[in-house]
């Protein structure tokens, strides 16, 4: 017997044919968009909904007493319902009550906090010139720690009446919005912030001011567009 | 660089400061052993090949006469210690431990031990080649501790020139002074063996280095020498190992040896002061090496000093002689104390190439606790060529012989022991590099 | 949608293509047959060299010695060919010096390594030629065919031994060497001294008095540097006739648990260390 | 520092919220090629080759697909389109450059699906991220990894001298350095934003 | 080849993947979304399911295709079968739960690059009937969702002194924020496989001690 | 006549002296100054910190001997010195089981886990710390006032929160650390407070000068090596002065950065641990450039107001790459440059 094995040509796999390999993947990869495309169109109509849900819970949220809302965009060249925008630009939720008044304004704004960038929606009532809401939408705070923005229950409450007047000639703020040391809160427009995760606090101060400081200026014209929105 | 050397005096970077240790020997003169009455004449006492015995057994040999001729260039002959008896060929106990071949020589006793053999030859008329052959002839091999055949070291291969001979003085082991004494006492025959050397070698120049703790032995050399001839003083810092011929010539010279290579290569022999002695005496007279200089020191000795001993003298008889009597101390090193080599048995001889015996008692059996490295980096801060004795310690450790060669510069280590000297976790550093060493070269044969 | 598909397709079609690498399979069942030691005893540097030589046909099954009979057979199997046949090596320790019969001269301190103890000064032992009884052998045997008994001598379990040498290479004594199985004849001593020393270091040493080469077949056994010396090119003579008369026990027959010794050989009884010799400074 | 300057991008995807330690993506090469410096690196860098070939073909993909509105198809087509692009730089770096592929082709395969690369192009997606964005931020996420990975190995090299208990030995080892490496990392947090 | 490889369906086709070759704790295998997904229980059985249902289906069909689908196109069908259905889970869980959506992320998607999947598809489902790879998978899934509960729980418990968001400890229970951050991700799996270890390491002594004379084994 | 026992040894057979044993210990006394003036500074509380803290990493290393089978080193001191340190980097009011927990981890972890003494890549004190401040990160940064007349009778009320508990809060004794006052108020503290000590934070972090003294003691007696410290402050007063220089008005004066926080602390006694270092010299350098620049990095630009533990523990893990491109020139090979 020969001590070299032989390597029939039967064990070596006979190259498969172009065409064979093109039809194969071809068909597989009609048969995958087949079935994601089926599987989109169904989870399209929920998906939607669980998205509108979301956002009309929060924004509802931070508007109290809010029950319909219209979706607004602030653009470079002023104020458009979202649909006949010119250009891209920054959302404004305005939120009315079952009588389609004005209950107020919905804002996002965000500021890096400690981890990484913290987004918030928060509600602006134009009738007591103050914030009237906050709800976080997006953090990677410290689980525990910098997410008590959104558990502290003494923190939020802050921002049941957070005073955001603008000053006299309409330009900014009346009085900037910060966040002070936990306990040292003396002002309206003052934040009672957080032992222990001051920078998380501090970013909700610094973002609220900063967004409100440099939209609800904006806005000022348009505060009968808004209201007649509903 | 040069600014730091002006105020630190000539060194090598790194290295340690052991204690001296020199004051019990270093002002006491060289005196003379007593003959033994048995000699051991190992063929083997120097680097290379075995020497092939010319005598036989219960032959009368006189003292000088040789007994055994040198197998070839590589090799070196052997001379009579003492007119006696052949006793026999045998295989007898050496320092490295393997028995080895060895002429064994009764002592005639009364006999006077004059040299009764020599081979005067007029220097001046011997070309390069007739003077190397005259210097294999007596015999003489290195006195600094390696026994490398002289005639071997001073005859260059061709294609290198040698422009300076480096002369060690240095001394840097502690306990030892033999090379000490011989700088002060034989200052002449040193100088004679130098000039006989550069002319072997067609040196221009030669620089005795001497370490600044032997300010009297600098001073006697300096007063015999001409200030513009061409062999100079050069004061070296004493630190260990300053007496290695490659940081020797880092020090004095300011060049390094390429790894793997030789003095030569850079144009540079190194020879020990020692060796020079001998050979400024020896080679006029013909005569052959017999005896040599040795320091008895330690705490286990009551007569240290400086002896000029009959080669072939068995231990036994050495430290019998200087009153030691094996009380408080057990360690027998041959050499120094940072070099050396225990031994297992007093029947030893003492070699060509022995330049100590130090005996030192036993140490706390606590202090020789291996501990883990705690990476303290003193190994590194200590040793002489640069490597890095901590990582090299924990591969040996784990075995790892090869990488230690081919990543981390093994071969590159000559043992100093100033990376075990230092390490506070009592590593024995020095012998995982032995052990490696030792199966590397196996495993490439 | 299924254009995109197509394309796709295409692309990875062709990339799959160029990718394409044959290796023979049939290595890496070998593999899965083989101990995967890498122990090297079958002479390539590993199980997947190995592999690749069976298949070659370069090598036979057998000459892995650590693998099961079974195991080579499945393999020879597989392959069609024959199993090839190996005479077994095992490693065989030429010293009997333990520490109840050989004597210390000087006590080494340091790294518990026979490589380091003989660096200094051979370590101490009487016997320059015996074993130091530190085990390195022991260690290097991946087999764990090495054991040190309690007077510190390595024993081979003949058994577990795949005769990859690792042993003999290790040994600073060079007391070790591999020998077929039917070397039952041994002479367990490498001791060249001449008797009268020779006696005063150990108990079981050769002392070259000739005994065993008068009782065994003419030229199996000779003298040599005051040791017996065994011609194995001899060896279908061997008997343990030989062993009979020898004083120290030193020459052996190898057969069954433990080396026979002849009837003549000194009885040793002790069991603890021989208390270490002290050499006085005296001449 | 804006957060969407390209500073900042880098930074963030390299060392504040690394990729590996911060954002556990490429854990498997992580524990599995780390054993040498020399291989880590190599892999490293091969590694961050393929995140920028695939942060450049997705950000492509996906403009495609937006224009199309295809966006269901996101998936399938990174992943294959990535794994095609990779094949073809493969071969290409072969032709061209046998040292280069010696170094880094053989790592080439084996990167194509690990999640660090999908995970490049799926974030730049998420956060909608312009062309020259992605690029930063896939170079920063490569730089990360080969910081990670680098690390990890010097560090895994040194423990192979170390007297580590057997049943620490292995993966379990390797998830604790890269804990402990982790919990070093997290020093970086909140970098470059939070000043007073 | 592939007929005489096929494996007739045991109790050993569902445990494998449970314990001898449990893909998290012994196969090492797409450790990322082990590490990034499993701060809390919730999240872990979320992703176990999902990583589940894809290999379910995934190597179903590689099963039932696995005779038409050539040599050299196979890992490339894959892994277009493997991101079908991971996007098919993707729209799947963002139309049940936004909130979960939003907690897994990217590492739905990145299931993709599960090499446990395409691994399975390759060794298994390529070789054997569609009926013994739904098993097999199944144990897979099931080992490596037990694995995410594994080290979810502990995070969770741990980490905020809840379990599926019930409160375990009771109100005075300081949590150990570490353990919801990445290092504890780290070490918590460590820790596991350090556990296993040394039970492993139990057994083995245990084995060595009553089995005697093991005759020749190799390292 | 006495009979001769020779005894073999390789050379070299003269050993300076010092033992690991012995550099721990001295290490441990240059530590105790320190301890005694946290003691004085924080009262009760921190003596009850400092001691278990040396408890636990003492048992938990003495258990895994134990459990391992090994010797166990705890007469080597080095456990003691892990306590001490992490104690000493711990807030006064940190509670006591915490900081059991973390020394657990630290010598746990970071020390049995790569085998033991002398194989830690990282410092076990400081991934003790470090484990700390990512699981119980509001009590590692609650601070209290010094020098509080009750000191000595009075346990903070956190300091004996039953195991697993939250807290009590310590509000009537909270204090704000000067780094903390710098980062979130912009206040600077005056220098010279620094210098003495007398001002909120870590346990034995707060006085500067006594730092320095008691690492001179060490550097002086050739335990520890002088290249770590000089490198990191060397590094952090420069890279400080840079800022410094940049902007005045925003950035703390270089002083400031080098006496507050816990710099000193780290500098002399962590950084300098040489298990976690670089061993040759031009790494050491490079390591404790890299440390010193990192801390001051972290501190300004950082999400928190200290930077040198999480420095020191990058240094660490930079260590193994450091040494590896550093590695001496050996004798005779190739020169790097030429020798002038
Ligand atoms: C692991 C860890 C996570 C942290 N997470 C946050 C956080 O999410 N938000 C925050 O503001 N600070 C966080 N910090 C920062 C510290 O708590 C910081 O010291 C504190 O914000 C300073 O506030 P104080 O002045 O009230 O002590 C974290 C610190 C650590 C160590
Ligand atoms: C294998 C070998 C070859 C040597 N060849 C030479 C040589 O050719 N020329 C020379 O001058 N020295 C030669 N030497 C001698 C060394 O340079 C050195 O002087 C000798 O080894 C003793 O040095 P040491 O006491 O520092 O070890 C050689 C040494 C060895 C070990
Ligand atoms: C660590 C070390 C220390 C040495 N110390 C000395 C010494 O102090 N004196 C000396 O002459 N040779 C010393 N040598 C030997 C020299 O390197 C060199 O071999 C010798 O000087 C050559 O001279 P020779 O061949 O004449 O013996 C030492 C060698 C080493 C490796
Ligand atoms: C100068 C010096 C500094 C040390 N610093 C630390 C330290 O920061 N943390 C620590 O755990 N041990 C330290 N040690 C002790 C010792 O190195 C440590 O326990 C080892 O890391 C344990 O393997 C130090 C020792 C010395 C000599
Ligand atoms: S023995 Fe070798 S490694 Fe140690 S200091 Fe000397 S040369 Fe360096
Ligand atoms: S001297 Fe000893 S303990 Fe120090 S680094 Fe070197 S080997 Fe380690
Ligand atoms: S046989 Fe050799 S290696 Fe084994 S213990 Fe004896 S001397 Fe050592
Ligand atoms: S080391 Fe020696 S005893 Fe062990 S298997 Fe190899 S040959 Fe046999
Ligand atoms: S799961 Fe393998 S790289 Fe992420």
């Amino acid at each position: 017997m020969s001590t070299t094995p032989q390597t029939t040509a039967a064990e070596r796999p006979a190259p498969t044919s172009s065409f064979k390999l093109v039809s194969t993947l071809g068909l597989i990869a009609l048969f995958s968009g087949l079935l994601v495309v089926s599987v989109f169109e169904f989870t399209k109509p929920y998906i939607a909904e669980n998205q509108r849900r979301a956002l009309e819970a929060a924004v509802f949220r931070v508007v109290p007493g809010a029950v319909s809302r219209q979706d607004f965009l602030l653009t470079a060249q002023g104020l458009f319902p979202a649909a006949e925008a010119p250009a891209p630009g920054q959302r404004v939720f305005a939120a009315y009550d079952a009588e389609g008044n004005l209950r107020g304004i919905a804002l996002q704004a965000s500021a890096r906090g400690y981890a990484d960038v913290i987004r918030v929606l928060y509600g602006y009532d134009p009738s007591c010139q103050c914030i009237v809401g906050m709800t976080v939408l997006e953090t990677r705070e410290t689980p525990g720690l910098g997410d008590k923005i959104e558990t502290d229950a003494r923190f939020v409450a802050n921002f049941e009446r957070l005073d955001a007047r603008l000053n006299p000639t309409g330009t900014g703020l009346a009085n900037a919005i910060v966040t002070v040391k936990q306990g040292d809160k003396e002002h309206p427009w003052q934040i009672d912030g957080i032992t222990g995760a001051t920078i998380s606090a501090n970013a909700i101060g610094r973002m609220l001011n900063e967004s409100a400081g440099t939209v609800l200026p904006q806005l000022a014209p348009y505060w009968a567009l808004l209201e007649g929105g509903a | 660089m040069g600014l730091l050397s002006f105020l630190t005096g000539l060194t090598f970077p790194r290295g340690v400061h052991p204690p001296g240790l020199k004051e019990d020997t270093r002002d006491k003169p060289i005196r003379r052993l007593p003959f033994a009455p048995r000699m051991v004449m190992p063929l083997q006492q120097h680097f290379g090949r075995p020497a092939r015995p010319l005598v036989v057994k219960h032959q009368e040999v006189l003292r000088g006469q040789p007994i055994a001729e040198a197998d070839g260039f590589q090799s070196a002959p052997l001379h009579a210690p003492v007119t006696g008896v052949v006793e026999g060929i045998e295989l007898m106990s050496t320092a490295r431990g393997p028995k080895t071949e060895a002429i064994v020589i009764r002592t005639a006793p009364g006999d006077s031990q004059a040299i009764h053999w020599a081979q005067p030859r007029d220097l001046e008329r011997l070309n390069r080649p007739q003077l190397i052959q005259a210097i294999q002839e007596i015999g003489l091999v290195g006195q600094g501790g390696a026994a490398f055949p002289t005639h071997m070291k001073l005859s260059v291969p061709d294609g290198y020139d040698i422009d300076t001979l480096v002369v060690n003085g240095c001394e840097c082991e502690p306990y030892l002074s033999a090379d000490h004494r011989i700088m002060l006492e034989q200052t002449d025959a040193v100088i004679a063996g130098i000039l006989i050397a550069m002319k072997a070698l067609g040196a221009t120049r030669a620089v005795i280095g001497v370490e600044d703790d032997k300010p009297d032995a600098i001073a006697a050399l300096q007063a015999r020498l001409d200030k513009e001839g061409p062999i100079s003083v050069g004061k070296v810092r004493s630190k260990y190992p300053q007496g290695s011929e490659k940081m020797l010539i880092k020090a004095l010279l300011r060049r390094e040896v390429p790894s793997g290579h030789f003095p030569y290569h850079i144009g540079v022999v190194v020879n020990n002061v020692g060796t020079m002695a001998q050979l400024g005496t020896l080679l006029p007279r013909g005569e052959g090496l017999v005896e040599r200089v040795v320091t008895v020191a330690g705490p286990g000795i009551t007569r240290p000093g400086n002896y000029r001993v009959p080669i072939g003298t068995p231990l036994r008889y050495l430290l019998q002689h200087v009153g030691f009597t094996g009380s408080d101390a057990s360690h027998i090193i041959l050499g120094g104390p940072m070099m050396g080599n225990t031994v297992s048995s007093l029947d030893v001889p003492i070699t060509k190439g022995v330049s100590g015996v130090v005996v030192l008692p036993d140490p706390e059996e606590q202090d020789l606790r291996i501990q883990p490295c705690i990476r303290c980096g003193r190994c590194v801060e200590a040793c002489p060529v640069g490597l890095n004795p901590s990582d090299l310690g924990k591969l040996a450790a784990v075995r790892r012989y090869e990488v230690m060669e081919e990543r981390y510069h093994l071969n590159d280590c000559f043992e100093c022991g100033c990376c075990s000297y230092v390490c506070p976790s009592n590593i024995p550093l020095v012998q995982y590099f032995r052990i490696a060493k030792s199966l590397n070269r196996e495993r490439i044969k | 949608m299924a254009g995109l598909g197509i394309l796709l397709a295409g692309i990875l079609a062709i990339a799959n293509r160029r990718l394409y690498v044959f290796e023979d399979p049939r290595i890496d069942q070998l593999e899965d047959l083989l101990p995967r030691a890498n122990c090297g005893a079958c002479g390539v540097a590993g199980c997947r060299p190995f592999a690749e030589a069976l298949l070659e046909g370069r090598l036979e099954p057998a000459r892995c010695t650590v693998n099961s009979t079974d195991m080579n057979q499945q393999i020879a199997d597989m392959l069609g060919v024959a199993l090839g046949s190996h005479e077994r090596q095992v490693a065989r320790l030429a010293c009997a010096g333990g520490s109840h019969v050989a004597a210390t001269r000087a006590r080494y301190q340091g790294l518990k390594s026979c490589r380091a103890a003989a660096l200094v000064s051979g370590g101490g032992k009487g016997c320059t030629w015996g074993c130091l009884g530190l085990g390195d052998c022991e260690v290097v045997c991946d087999f764990d065919a090495i054991r040190l008994d309690r007077h510190g001598l390595p024993v081979v379990d003949p058994v577990r031994c795949t005769g990859c040498g690792d042993c003999v290479d290790v040994c600073p004594k060079d007391l070790f060497s591999l020998q077929p199985e039917s070397h039952r004849l041994w002479v367990a001593c490498l001791n060249q001294d001449p008797q009268d020393e020779a006696m005063a270091h150990c108990q079981v040493v050769c002392t070259a008095c000739g005994r065993c080469a008068a009782d065994a077949p003419e030229g199996l056994i000779r003298m040599e540097s005051n040791l017996a010396v065994i011609d194995y090119a001899k060896n279908a003579l061997a008997s343990p006739v030989a062993i009979q008369r020898c004083p120290t026990g030193a020459i052996v027959w190898l057969e069954g648990q433990a080396p026979l010794k002849g009837s003549g050989a000194r009885k040793v009884t002790r069991k603890e260390p021989l208390p270490r010799m002290e050499p006085l400074p005296r001449v | 520092m804006h957060a969407d300057s390209l500073t900042y991008i880098f930074l963030n995807a390299a060392i504040i919220n690394n990729f590996v330690l911060a954002l556990f993506l490429g854990i498997c090469p992580l524990l599995g090629v780390s054993g040498k410096i020399s291989t880590a690196f190599s892999m490293g860098l091969a590694t961050a080759f393929v995140m920028l070939i695939s942060s450049v073909s997705a950000w492509l993909i996906n403009e495609f697909l937006l224009h199309f509105n295809l966006e269901f198809l996101r998936l399938i087509a990174y992943i294959a389109v990535i794994a095609s692009a990779v094949q073809l730089v493969e071969m290409t770096i072969k032709r061209f450059s046998p040292p280069l592929y010696r170094a880094l082709g053989i790592f080439l395969p084996l990167i194509t699906t690990n999640c660090a690369i999908l995970g490049v192009a799926l974030f730049q997606t998420n956060y909608e991220y312009s062309f020259s964005q992605s690029l930063v931020y896939s170079l920063g996420a490569g730089a990360g990894f080969i910081i990670a990975i680098v690390l990890m190995a010097g560090l895994r090299e040194k423990l192979e001298l170390a007297d580590v208990p057997a049943i620490a030995r292995g993966a379990a080892m390797s998830l604790m350095l890269a804990g402990i490496l982790s919990l070093a990392f997290m020093g970086f947090a909140g970098l470059g934003g939070s000043t007073a | 080849m592939a007929a005489n490889t096929e494996k007739p369906i045991s109790l050993d086709t569902f445990l494998i993947g449970l314990w001898r070759e449990n893909p998290v704790f012994v196969m090492l295998l797409g450790m990322c979304p082990v590490l990034a997904v499993t701060n809390s229980v919730i999240n872990a059985l979320a992703m176990g399911l999902a990583t589940t249902f894809v290999l379910l289906c995934s190597t179903a069909l590689v099963a039932l295709l696995r005779r038409h689908i050539p040599k050299e196109v196979r890992i490339a069908s894959y892994i277009v079968i493997i991101a079908t259905f991971v996007t098919v889970v993707d729209y799947l869980i963002h139309a049940i739960s936004l909130e979960i959506y939003h907690a897994l992320g990217a590492f739905i998607q990145l299931i993709v690059a599960n090499c446990m999947i395409l691994g399975r598809a390759e060794a298994f489902a390529s070789r054997n009937r569609v009926s013994t790879t739904l098993v097999n998978s199944l144990g897979m899934g099931v080992g490596f969702t037990i694995a995410l509960l594994c080290l979810g729980s502990v995070r969770e418990l741990l980490g905020a002194g809840t379990l599926l968001g019930i409160p375990v400890f009771g109100e005075s229970f300081e949590p150990w924020i570490i353990m919801l951050l990445p290092p504890g991700g780290f070490f918590v799996l460590g820790a596991w496989l350090l556990l296993f270890a040394w039970v492993k390491e139990r057994q083995l002594k245990q084995k060595t001690a009553g089995a005697g004379e093991a005759g020749v084994h190799a390292r | 006549m006495t009979p001769l026992k020779i005894e073999l040894k390789t050379s070299p057979h003269l050993k300076q002296a010092g033992s690991v044993e012995q550099i721990m210990r001295h290490v441990t006394y240059a530590l105790l100054p320190i301890c005694a003036f946290s003691v004085y500074h924080f009262g009760i509380s921190a003596l009850a910190l400092l001691i278990t803290s040396v408890v636990t990493c003492v048992l938990t290393e003495h258990l895994f001997a134990k459990l391992s089978g090994k010797r166990s080193s705890v007469s080597d001191f080095s456990a003691v010195i892990t306590g001490l340190l992490l104690a000493l980097t711990l807030p006064p009011s940190f509670p006591l089981w915490m900081a059991a927990l973390s020394g657990f981890i630290g010598i746990a972890l970071a020390k049995v886990m790569f085998g033991g003494m002398g194989y830690n890549l990282f410092n076990p004190a400081l991934v003790g710390r470090a484990f700390a401040q990512a699981a119980f990160p509001v009590s590692v940064s609650t601070w209290t006032v010094p020098g509080h007349p009750d000191r000595f009778t009075e346990f903070l009320p956190s300091t004996l929160a039953m195991p697993f508990t939250t807290p009590a809060p310590v509000d009537a004794w909270t204090a704000a650390t000067p780094l903390a006052q710098w980062k979130f108020e912009g206040i600077h503290v005056d220098a010279w407070s620094l210098f003495t000590g007398m001002t909120p934070g870590s346990v034995g972090e707060t006085s500067a000068i006594l730092i320095l003294v008691c690492g001179l003691y060490l550097i002086a007696r050739g335990m520890m090596n002088w290249r770590i410290p000089a490198a990191v402050l060397g590094s952090a007063f420069v890279t400080a002065s840079v800022f410094y220089w940049m902007d005045p008005t925003f950035y703390p004066t270089p002083w400031f950065v080098l006496l507050s926080g816990g710099l000193m602390l780290g500098a002399m006694f962590m950084a300098s641990d040489m298990v976690a270092s670089p061993i040759t010299r031009s790494g050491i350098w490079i390591y404790g450039i890299l440390i010193g620049f990192l801390a001051v990095i972290i501190r300004f630009f950082g999400g928190l107001p200290e930077g040198i533990m999480y420095a020191i523990l990058l240094g660490n893990a930079m260590a193994p790459l450091i040494e590896r491109v550093t590695q001496p020139r050996p004798y005779g090979s190739r020169k790097r440059r030429d020798a002038a």
